[in-house]
């Protein structure tokens, strides 16, 4: 492997700046059958909440065109049955592992943080913006001052850096970004999904119990490829983009908009190799066009 | 990818595939399908119907955009499966009762060819239920000890399970929530679910039913589960 | 023709609910040859300005998946070569003409409005939401203060009906519907393009000249949707919903989640006679379902 | 919908089929194909490279997701086509010279075969250039007067046209552009445009090109301009 994509957010070095989004890659086990997780830059892990959480109830998933809507409602063990079950078998991985935390009040997001002090992860993703649970989620994330209130809070509890990811569901998104940026925040990452709602005409019913769900999938790409390029021209912490990324040329056009890193969700479930044929694909490039480092021509655009 | 041998229908709106492919498969497993890129999206979750080295066979029922297209495909033609995903069907030691009904018959015929051909003493009877037009049932009278057929009814009214057997089921959930009900409690019953699924593997949490023992996944914990685990009987 | 589609929008009748998209339609001629276009419920006219606009420059269409980005920035003939030219021709048509009306700035918003006063068109559409053009066009339509104090001059010195047609991509969607609904709106209608970015990495560029340009199609239903079932929810006034439209299926699920009449958009790209198969659609869902008019299931979720 | 005659490669990556069609048809226009449902969204332009009552032929490039799937479809398969759109090349009174360019050529075979047997006693050239491997010459030979073949230079730079000519050329636009200055003004020279296009028929104006008399609309207004209008010549 050579050094050509090698990438900096801030001062995390990843091999490669290709990472499974989180909910979409589960805790990596998964995708061990398909290949070796040290290829990857880092991986991302599903949603983490304090306590336990069963998710929703109902339907979970509906394809629409190009895209899928999930339900989900964080579904998840728990930060100590992660701490317990699943670090101990992420730490021996040759690979940048990130959290990604999700809470219902101010509280849970601060016991959550302090507890993952205790492990040794690099990155930590604070999700304000999960559009499937009721309480939390998307509620901090929509508006820049409570975006901002709980990073700040977050921020100075938590001894790893902090990287917010945003909704593409809320207010001016620059302005949260530069508000999170403000706060204290290392980096940002977006997309989430986005506020959907399906209906299903036989049933004359909406299709999920919480009527609206989050889209994602490569439907949405134009849309996160154009919020990427916003909130890149706007802060000066590093971005950690997603949304409908589905092969290399997608996420060489997030990293020509301005993104460090890129994160593959949804089309995870379409080609379980999507990561690696990305960064084989992103290597093959920097090879034909003589660049050193994907660094060259990142944010060129 | 896997090359097509052959794809045809059996009766109008229900297909037979068979395609190329060797390595081990347990009846009751699944595999993902796709021949398109991304429209529509997601891969589409099928059954076993059968198999020997070198051939795997799915029967399908054509219910929207997905297996339209695969009901388009010809010999020759490549078609993208993985897997075998879920756990299939457990190792039974007692005769064997199966209930399918509709396109849920589809894995039950690899099932019984395997169970017959490895417990040639044991009895397999097979109840068969339709709502319009049957299929298949000459091959499963080719492999089962005796097959019970309807059409149009309502097959939990004839049925009725022997001491000795063990139960399994595959069809519309209403008809495995009444087989589960209405079985003795003696017996053992396996279920065999149905969910939307994007990744077919465990990573998505898109599958998810509730159990006794908490949230399991379809694709990965399942698609079979013990009747007392997924049904409150 | 049976009458289980009639729609009354306020007092307007409309045949069916089914309409074809400003921007998709031109001024209907093109779709002559395809069908009578007395079979639509109505037709809803390129949006028009005061002036004649060349509209932009460079590439103005861009795939995505299950999408459409397009940069056409309103080009036009003019309200006067409207009046002159096609009015003549529509006004003869059997079926209602909906009048798409843009703008750079309040006054040649309201001088295009006093202009149109001259001819007995049913409704106009106030494009407060065109994402392409510098001036105007979106800028009034993603802030509620915005909107309503445009919308509140054009209703005042209007004899026509004014229906709004909002922006997905401002702030609070439903808080601008109410604005505007205050303001003195006869109708709403949504959603009009998502604001997306393209990139041809091979030129490494954006591919739109002004960088953003305007997503529809398929891909965008199921947030068209969700932000028609917002909207309905919470005004009065009708709402005449649009969003990737592409079959008789989705045209029902946006009349189940509220909306009076569709529009149908970039889909008459893909499939000339979509408007009509869309309306046969409807009818025979109709009779299968027993129902004397489709009011029967509007808004039923 | 049409029917699919047949569909090869006639080399790597250029592809000829034919469909069945009956109606009338000028050189120069162009069909709106698709064989997929929604991805890609929109139909691909593709010129009229032949045609008698009956059979409708294409030639074109593999370039994308269009023309990959396009290459795939076989003998009895359906594609939808909808047109012809477009204006099509002028009549010419003249003599004819034609110059084409790669995939440009496509619609110049119809031309030029229409014209020469409508006007026999009038002489027909063309100048085909080829970035790399040439295709069609044989055909173009057999109804055109003479044939000048140019791979891997710039056809610019042998052609020399006679007073009497009308100018006809399809390709690259750098290579139109520069025919378009070369050749004197004495001549009239015809050029037919390429566009990214959504609806084919003039109502999306995603098209639009500047022209000396206003926006035009490649689509309908076009492919075909005269030199002026569209060039700075
Ligand atoms: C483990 C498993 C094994 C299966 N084995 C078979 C089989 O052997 N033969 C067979 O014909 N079918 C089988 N199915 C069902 C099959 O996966 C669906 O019919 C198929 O995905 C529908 O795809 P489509 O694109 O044609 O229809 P769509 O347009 O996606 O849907 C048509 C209708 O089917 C419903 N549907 C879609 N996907 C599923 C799903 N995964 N489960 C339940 N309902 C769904 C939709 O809600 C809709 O009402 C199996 C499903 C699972 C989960
Ligand atoms: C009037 C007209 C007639 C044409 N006739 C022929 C023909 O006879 N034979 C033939 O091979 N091709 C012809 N073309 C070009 C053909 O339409 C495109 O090559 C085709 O649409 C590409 O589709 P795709 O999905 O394979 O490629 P895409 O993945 O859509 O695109 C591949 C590359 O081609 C470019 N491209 C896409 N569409 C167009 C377009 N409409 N015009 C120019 N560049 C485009 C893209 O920007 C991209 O760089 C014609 C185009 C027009 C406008
Ligand atoms: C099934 C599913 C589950 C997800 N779960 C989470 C989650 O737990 N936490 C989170 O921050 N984002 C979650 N996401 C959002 C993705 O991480 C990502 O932001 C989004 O899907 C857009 O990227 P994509 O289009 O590549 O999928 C989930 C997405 C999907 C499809
Ligand atoms: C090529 C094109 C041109 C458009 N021009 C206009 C316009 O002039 N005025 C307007 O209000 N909306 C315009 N729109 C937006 C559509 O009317 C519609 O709101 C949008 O495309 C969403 O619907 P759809 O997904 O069905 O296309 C245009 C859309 C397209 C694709
Ligand atoms: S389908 Fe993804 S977890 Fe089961
Ligand atoms: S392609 Fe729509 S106007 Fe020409």
């Amino acid at each position: 492997m050579s050094e050509c994509l090698t990438t900096k957010f801030n001062d995390i070095l990843f091999k490669n700046p290709v990472i499974p989004a989180s909910g979409t890659f589960g805790f990596g086990r998964e995708y061990e059958a398909f290949y070796d997780l040290a290829k990857l830059g880092g991986l991302c892990s599903k949603g983490l909440t304090l306590e336990p959480k069963a998710g929703n109830k109902g339907l979970r998933l509906w394809e629409t065109p190009a895209g899928l809507m999930n339900s989900i409602g964080l579904e998840n063990p728990g930060i100590d049955a992660f701490i317990n079950n699943e670090w101990p078998h992420l730490k021996e991985l040759d690979t940048v592992t990130i959290v990604n935390v999700g809470g219902k009040d101010e509280e849970s997001y601060l016991t959550a943080i302090e507890k993952l002090n205790a492990i040794d992860i690099k990155l930590i993703e604070l999700n304000i913006s999960c559009p499937n649970v009721k309480a939390g989620g998307m509620a901090y994330g929509i508006k820049a001052e409570t975006a901002a209130d709980i990073t700040k809070k977050v921020v100075e509890i938590s001894r790893h850096p902090i990287m917010v990811k945003l909704s593409p569901n809320g207010e001016a998104l620059v302005d949260i970004a530069l508000a999170c940026e403000a706060a204290g925040a290392q980096g940002i990452s977006l997309i989430n999904t986005l506020l959907g709602m399906a209906i299903d005409y036989k049933k004359k019913a909406a299709v999920f119990d919480n009527q609206y769900a989050g889209l994602s999938g490569p439907a949405v790409k134009p849309i996160a490829l154009r919020m990427t390029h916003q909130v890149c021209q706007a802060v000066d912490i590093p971005v950690m983009a997603m949304g409908g990324i589905s092969n290399w040329e997608d996420a060489l056009e997030f990293i020509m908009a301005g993104a460090t890193c890129i994160q593959v969700g949804t089309i995870n479930f379409n080609n379980p190799m999507a990561p690696i044929d990305i960064i084989a694909g992103l290597e093959a490039y920097c090879v034909r066009e003589k660049l050193d480092n994907i660094d060259q021509i990142r944010g060129i655009i | 990818m896997a090359v097509i041998q052959s794809n045809t229908a059996v009766i109008p709106g229900i297909y037979k595939m068979c395609v190329d492919f060797s390595g081990e498969v347990k009846p009751g497993q699944f595999f993902m399908l796709r021949a398109w890129d991304k429209d529509p999206l997601l891969s589409r979750p099928i059954s076993v119907h059968d198999y020997q080295s070198g051939q795997l066979t799915f029967l399908y029922q054509v219910v929207g955009k997905g297996t339209e297209i695969l009901a388009t495909l010809l010999p020759g033609n490549e078609v993208t499966i993985q897997g075998p995903y879920g756990n299939g069907f457990p190792q039974v030691n007692t005769d064997l009762c199966v209930v399918g009904g509709g396109i849920g018959t589809a894995p039950l015929y690899y099932l019984i060819r395997k169970f017959k051909a490895e417990n040639p003493n044991k009895k397999c009877r097979i109840y068969l239920g339709f709502r319009d037009y049957p299929y298949g049932v000459d091959e499963f009278a080719a492999v089962a000890d005796e097959v019970i057929l309807d059409v149009g009814g309502i097959i939990t009214d004839k049925l009725s399970v022997l001491p000795e057997e063990t139960v399994i089921t595959c069809g519309p959930e209403i008809m495995m929530t009444a087989v589960a009900k209405v079985v003795p409690p003696e017996n053992t019953v396996y279920v065999s679910l149905e969910a939307h699924m994007a990744c077919g593997i465990g990573a998505c949490l898109g599958c998810t039913c509730e159990t006794k023992a908490g949230n399991k996944k379809v694709c990965k914990d399942g698609p079979v589960f013990e009747r007392g685990v997924v049904f409150n009987v």
